[in-house]
């Protein structure tokens, strides 16, 4: 069993079995889907990406609550969090975070966590206090998007002026 | 008379180191808790270059965000290139020449010698050694010659395309590489180790100070030579490879000892590693196109791409959200180094002031990269 | 020699101009020097070979307006520089140039020396002190212990050298050196044996550099950490004054180690004494100096300590101990 | 306590090193350039601000106004102008002025070019006290040169 699928296993934990049951049957058909349509939509779940297309291994969708329970398994496995993105979905009215996971590994794994927050409520927990390099990615993920990372020691501004009161890269801000 | 320093009650008082400041390199500001000389909090303040980088990446096509990438990191302004275009690439299946792709690595690693000698230099400044700074320039004066000579730029370069690179490489540019292999070995060994590496002065000054542990770097998510100076043996380049980095013959410099001093020595290591690299890309070099047939607009189906490379400074990763238009929806772009510094706090309490910047020296900041 | 008015001023005259000269010509040397250890050109456009350079900083520095910040102590902000000034200059008086030429030959003029050079010290705390900043007070601070922790090693030497003269007067010890270079302190024989001053003479010249604040000790200016120490809040002239009692400090220590350690005015083959052997052999130390700075990166404040207390300290008591039992016992 | 000991040994044999290599490095030649008095030569690809290729006969510039450079340029510092005259097939150029205080040198537009008609100078001296200098009317510089 080599790393990917290791971490497949321990990632599927998460996800209650009744969904996941659900996600088996829709997982070949989201497979397939990646290949010729943006996986995008698709339901919470774990699947695998082919890396030389995506740059990742495995692609997990999952529920804004979840971020946390899926940053101690992977910190369990010895993963490092590379970066926080957020991406804004304006048409879907959704905000989108997007965790990027490797592993110093020769055995490479690298894993996507998405989860997606309403834009009129954009709430997380936050998983700094698990992966305290998450701090700083967190900042600024606010900073450019005001996603609140809920239980965040220090959620201030990072790379924009303290008394900045927008979000610039919201898709609707306009300078 | 007025008392300079205003103490609080429990004694402390703030320094601000920056962002005007000549350890910082640019405009960092650090604002130090400090108890007499010791640092008893210190919290890096950051934003002072921030350029909104990503916001720009989204408003114009793909071709356009190009010139962009050299501006992060002035350094090592190839990697970006060739980060970004590998991810472009990767969205788009677009086939690059193995000339090209023989041609990006030479640079690539040219350019990360010259800014491993710049580091060096401006490492130096930091513990006070003016001298070593003048030699370090000399050599890098000789990359970046030879790079102007094929790019066209001495700092900022914006060579790499999508599917190959602008220009190809002469016969000058190659024997002028050869000779510059030549004379940066044979002046390491003196200007480079004797004067500095095996300096008492500088052992002292640096063994043992700023120590970061695997465990650390892994919570922070430290990458470059900053892992690989805590026993990581972790390189992009050798743990996920791309380009034509699987083809050559060359090792990963770790060092275990967590210091300054680890650090140190995994850069003047990797210089020796790159000047390897350059040697068998150069005897391996192909002929043929250097520029791939690419569509003038590019539209790559929507999705999410990551893409990593190897940087003088660490992993830095592109992350690409495409939705099938042509301006990338949006990237993010993952700088080692806004990782690596946020280890700062957590490391430098308790240290001395100058062992602090010594310190932060040794962690290679370029400011640009960590704003963008 | 009859004392008239004259002298007195022509002494004074002459110190004052060997100081400024010195002060001035000093930083285009270690200019100079250092551009070519660094195989640059350094000043070049200002006359020949930028000879006219420190003419046109001087000129450019007294023309600047002293800004003295907000806040501080006005009075001990203006005074700092001049008192860095002062005790560089009148310890010169002392200095024998030459079997003839010595402003003053005092009995305990070695004393008077060390007080003078403790003094300077005091320039840098209360500039440090008097400027309101956080940079500068640490360095005053830092400047402080480290004079302290090096006034020991080097007066332990010093004690050596009085113990092998009998005397604390600057000539009679450089008079006592006359005849050759084997009768110099630095390779001295007495009672038939070798009395291994040059370690002394390397202690000696260790701490003279961290007593005037030069690289590799130079923690009270360092300008990667403390932007430029004490300095920071001075302009114009103020730090003009700051940087030539710097300077002047390093000569008044070459001439010290000059005379104590290498025969003062004398020649090394004991041919033909004069005051041009001892000019030269004060600019070789002086180079010396600035070679050392441009060579090496600079040490940390607590290395400093370390190497003061635990191997200048132990060595130089074991010079004393082992030069006054070859001199007395055996 | 052999730490000591060679600590001190070791310590002072490489400072005597050091010494010893900038002393050797003292007495080398200088490696700088003498600036104003020797004015290195560019490259041949070197980028310099772009200017306008003259024909080689008539010295017109050989641009067909496609527009193609202006599109091209991310930071949008191109602006051209040109019109049909009476009898021609091509439209003439009129206007072709370069914001320079914008441009960072990508050669996107030198790229784009199809006409052999835009090319980077060799123009390194730039500086001015007045931003309005960089705003280049290339037209003219084209005239100038011819």
């Amino acid at each position: 069993m080599n790393r990917v699928e290791q971490t497949k296993a321990a990632l599927e934990a998460i996800f209650p079995v009744e969904e996941q049951e659900q996600n088996e049957s829709t997982q070949v058909a989201a497979e397939e889907a990646v290949e010729n349509e943006p996986s995008i939509e698709r339901q919470t779940g774990v699947i695998t990406t082919p890396f030389e297309k995506h740059g990742s291994h495995l692609d997990v969708l999952c529920e804004p609550s979840q971020v946390v329970d899926i940053a101690v398994i992977l910190d369990e496995n010895d993963f490092f969090l590379e970066s926080i993105a957020g991406v804004d979905w304006l048409k879907k009215e959704q905000l989108e975070i997007v965790y990027d996971y490797a592993r110093y590994d020769h055995d490479q794994c690298r894993v996507t966590v998405r989860a997606s927050v309403p834009r009129s409520k954009p709430v997380v927990p936050t998983i700094s206090l698990v992966i305290p390099g998450a701090n700083w990615h967190e900042r600024e993920t606010f900073d450019f998007y005001g996603i609140i990372f809920e239980g965040h020691p220090d959620l201030t501004r990072i790379l924009l002026p303290e008394d900045a009161d927008f979000f610039p890269l919201l898709k609707d801000y306009m300078p | 008379m007025t008392l300079p320093v205003e103490l609080r009650h429990d004694e402390t008082f703030v320094l601000n180191l920056g962002p005007q400041h000549p350890a910082t390199h640019g405009v960092l500001r650090v604002k130090l808790t400090m108890d007499g000389e010791y640092i008893v909090k210190a919290e890096p303040v950051l934003g002072y270059v921030h350029r909104m980088h990503e916001k720009l990446a989204e408003v114009a096509p793909y071709a356009q965000f190009m010139p962009n990438t050299a501006r992060m990191d002035y350094l090592h302004a190839l990697a970006f290139n060739h980060g970004y275009a590998l991810v472009v690439e990767k969205a788009a299946g677009i086939e690059v020449p193995e000339r090209a792709e023989y041609i990006r690595v030479i640079t690539v690693e040219l350019n990360r010698i010259a800014s491993h000698l710049l580091w060096w230099a401006a490492f130096l400044l930091d513990l006070g050694g003016f001298t070593p700074l003048l030699y370090a320039f000399d050599d890098r004066e000789h990359v970046i010659d030879l790079l102007e000579r094929i790019t066209g730029s001495r700092l900022t370069y914006c060579y790499m395309r999508f599917g190959g690179v602008y220009n190809d490489i002469d016969d000058e540019f190659i024997t002028g590489t050869r000779d510059f292999i030549k004379r940066l070995r044979s002046r390491m060994p003196s200007l480079y180790h004797d004067l500095v590496t095996h300096n008492i002065i500088l052992i002292k000054r640096i063994k043992d100070i700023g120590f970061i542990s695997a465990e650390q770097c892994r919570k922070y998510g430290a990458t470059g030579p900053v892992a690989r100076g805590s026993g990581i043996d972790y390189d992009v380049r050798k743990n996920e490879p791309f380009s034509v980095y699987p083809e050559l013959d060359f090792d990963v410099p770790v060092y275990d000892e967590c210091d300054s001093m680890a650090r140190y020595m995994v850069r003047m290591d990797e210089m020796e590693q790159s000047l390897r690299i350059i040697e068998q890309a150069l005897d391996k070099l192909p002929d043929g196109p250097v520029q791939a047939k690419v569509p003038k607009i590019l539209k790559p189906e929507a999705g999410y791409y990551y893409s990593a490379v190897e940087t003088a400074r660490g992993s830095l990763g592109h992350r690409l959200v495409s939705d099938g238009g042509k301006n990338p929806y949006k990237l993010k772009l993952r700088s080692p180094t806004f990782s690596n510094l946020s280890l700062f706090g957590e490391v430098a309490e308790g240290m001395l002031l100058a062992d602090a910047l010594a310190f932060m020296g040794s962690l290679d900041l370029v400011i640009p990269e960590i704003d963008r | 020699m009859e004392t008239s008015i004259w002298r007195p001023i022509l002494y004074l005259v002459g110190i004052m101009a060997f100081a400024g000269l010195n002060a001035a010509y000093l930083g285009w040397c270690e200019r100079k020097g250092a551009a070519r250890i660094q195989r640059r050109v350094g000043p070049t456009e200002v006359g020949f070979a930028g000879l006219l350079q420190p003419l046109a900083d001087g000129i450019k520095l007294m023309s600047k307006q002293l800004i003295v910040p907000q806040g501080v102590d006005g009075i001990i902000f203006r005074v700092a520089p001049v008192i860095a000034m002062i005790p560089a200059i009148t310890s010169m008086v002392v200095i024998p140039f030459s079997g003839d030429i010595q402003g003053r030959a005092m009995e305990l003029s070695v004393l008077l020396i060390f007080a003078l050079a403790s003094l300077s010290m005091i320039a840098v705390l209360l500039g440090g002190w008097a400027s309101g900043n956080k940079y500068a007070i640490i360095s005053s601070a830092r400047a402080v212990s480290q004079n302290l922790a090096y006034e020991i090693p080097m007066l332990l030497t010093v004690i050596a050298i009085v113990m092998i003269s009998g005397s604390m007067n600057l000539r009679d010890i450089a008079i006592d050196q006359q005849g050759g270079f084997w009768h110099w302190n630095i390779f001295r024989f007495e009672n038939g044996h070798f009395l291994y001053m040059w370690i002394g003479f390397i202690i000696f010249f260790i701490c003279s550099l961290a007593e005037t604040n030069r690289a590799p000790f130079d923690m009270a200016e360092a300008e990667s950490e403390l932007v430029a120490g004490y300095m920071t809040e001075y302009g114009s002239m103020g730090f003009g004054l700051f940087m030539m009692g710097e300077y002047l400090n390093i000569v008044v220590g070459a001439c010290l180690t000059v005379t104590l350690f290498l025969g003062g005015w004398d020649c090394p083959f004991g041919k033909t004494p004069g005051v041009w052997w001892f000019l030269l052999k004060i600019y070789v130390l002086i180079f010396t100096v600035i070679w050392v700075r441009w060579t090496y990166p600079r040490t940390q404040i607590y290395r400093l300590l370390n190497l003061s207390w635990k191997i200048l300290i132990p060595f130089s008591l074991v010079n004393v101990l082992v030069t006054a039992a070859l001199i007395k016992v055996f | 306590m052999s730490g000591y000991w060679s600590d001190i040994l070791v310590g002072s044999k490489s400072l005597v090193t050091g010494l010893m290599i900038t002393a050797r490095q003292f007495f080398r030649p200088v490696v700088t350039e003498n600036y104003p008095y020797e004015v290195p030569v560019m490259t041949e690809l070197f980028r310099g601000h772009i200017e306008l290729i003259g024909n080689e006969e008539t010295g017109k510039p050989n641009c067909i106004v496609c527009m193609a450079c202006q599109r091209a340029c991310p930071s949008g510092c191109i602006t051209l102008a040109g019109k049909k005259m009476e009898g021609d097939k091509k439209k003439t150029l009129t206007k072709y002025v370069l914001d320079f205080t914008k441009c960072s040198l990508c050669g996107s537009c030198v790229e784009s070019c199809k006409f052999n008609a835009l090319r980077f100078s060799k123009e390194y001296n730039l500086v001015s006290f007045n931003k309005d200098d960089f705003i280049i009317d290339l037209v003219k510089r084209l005239e100038d040169q011819n």
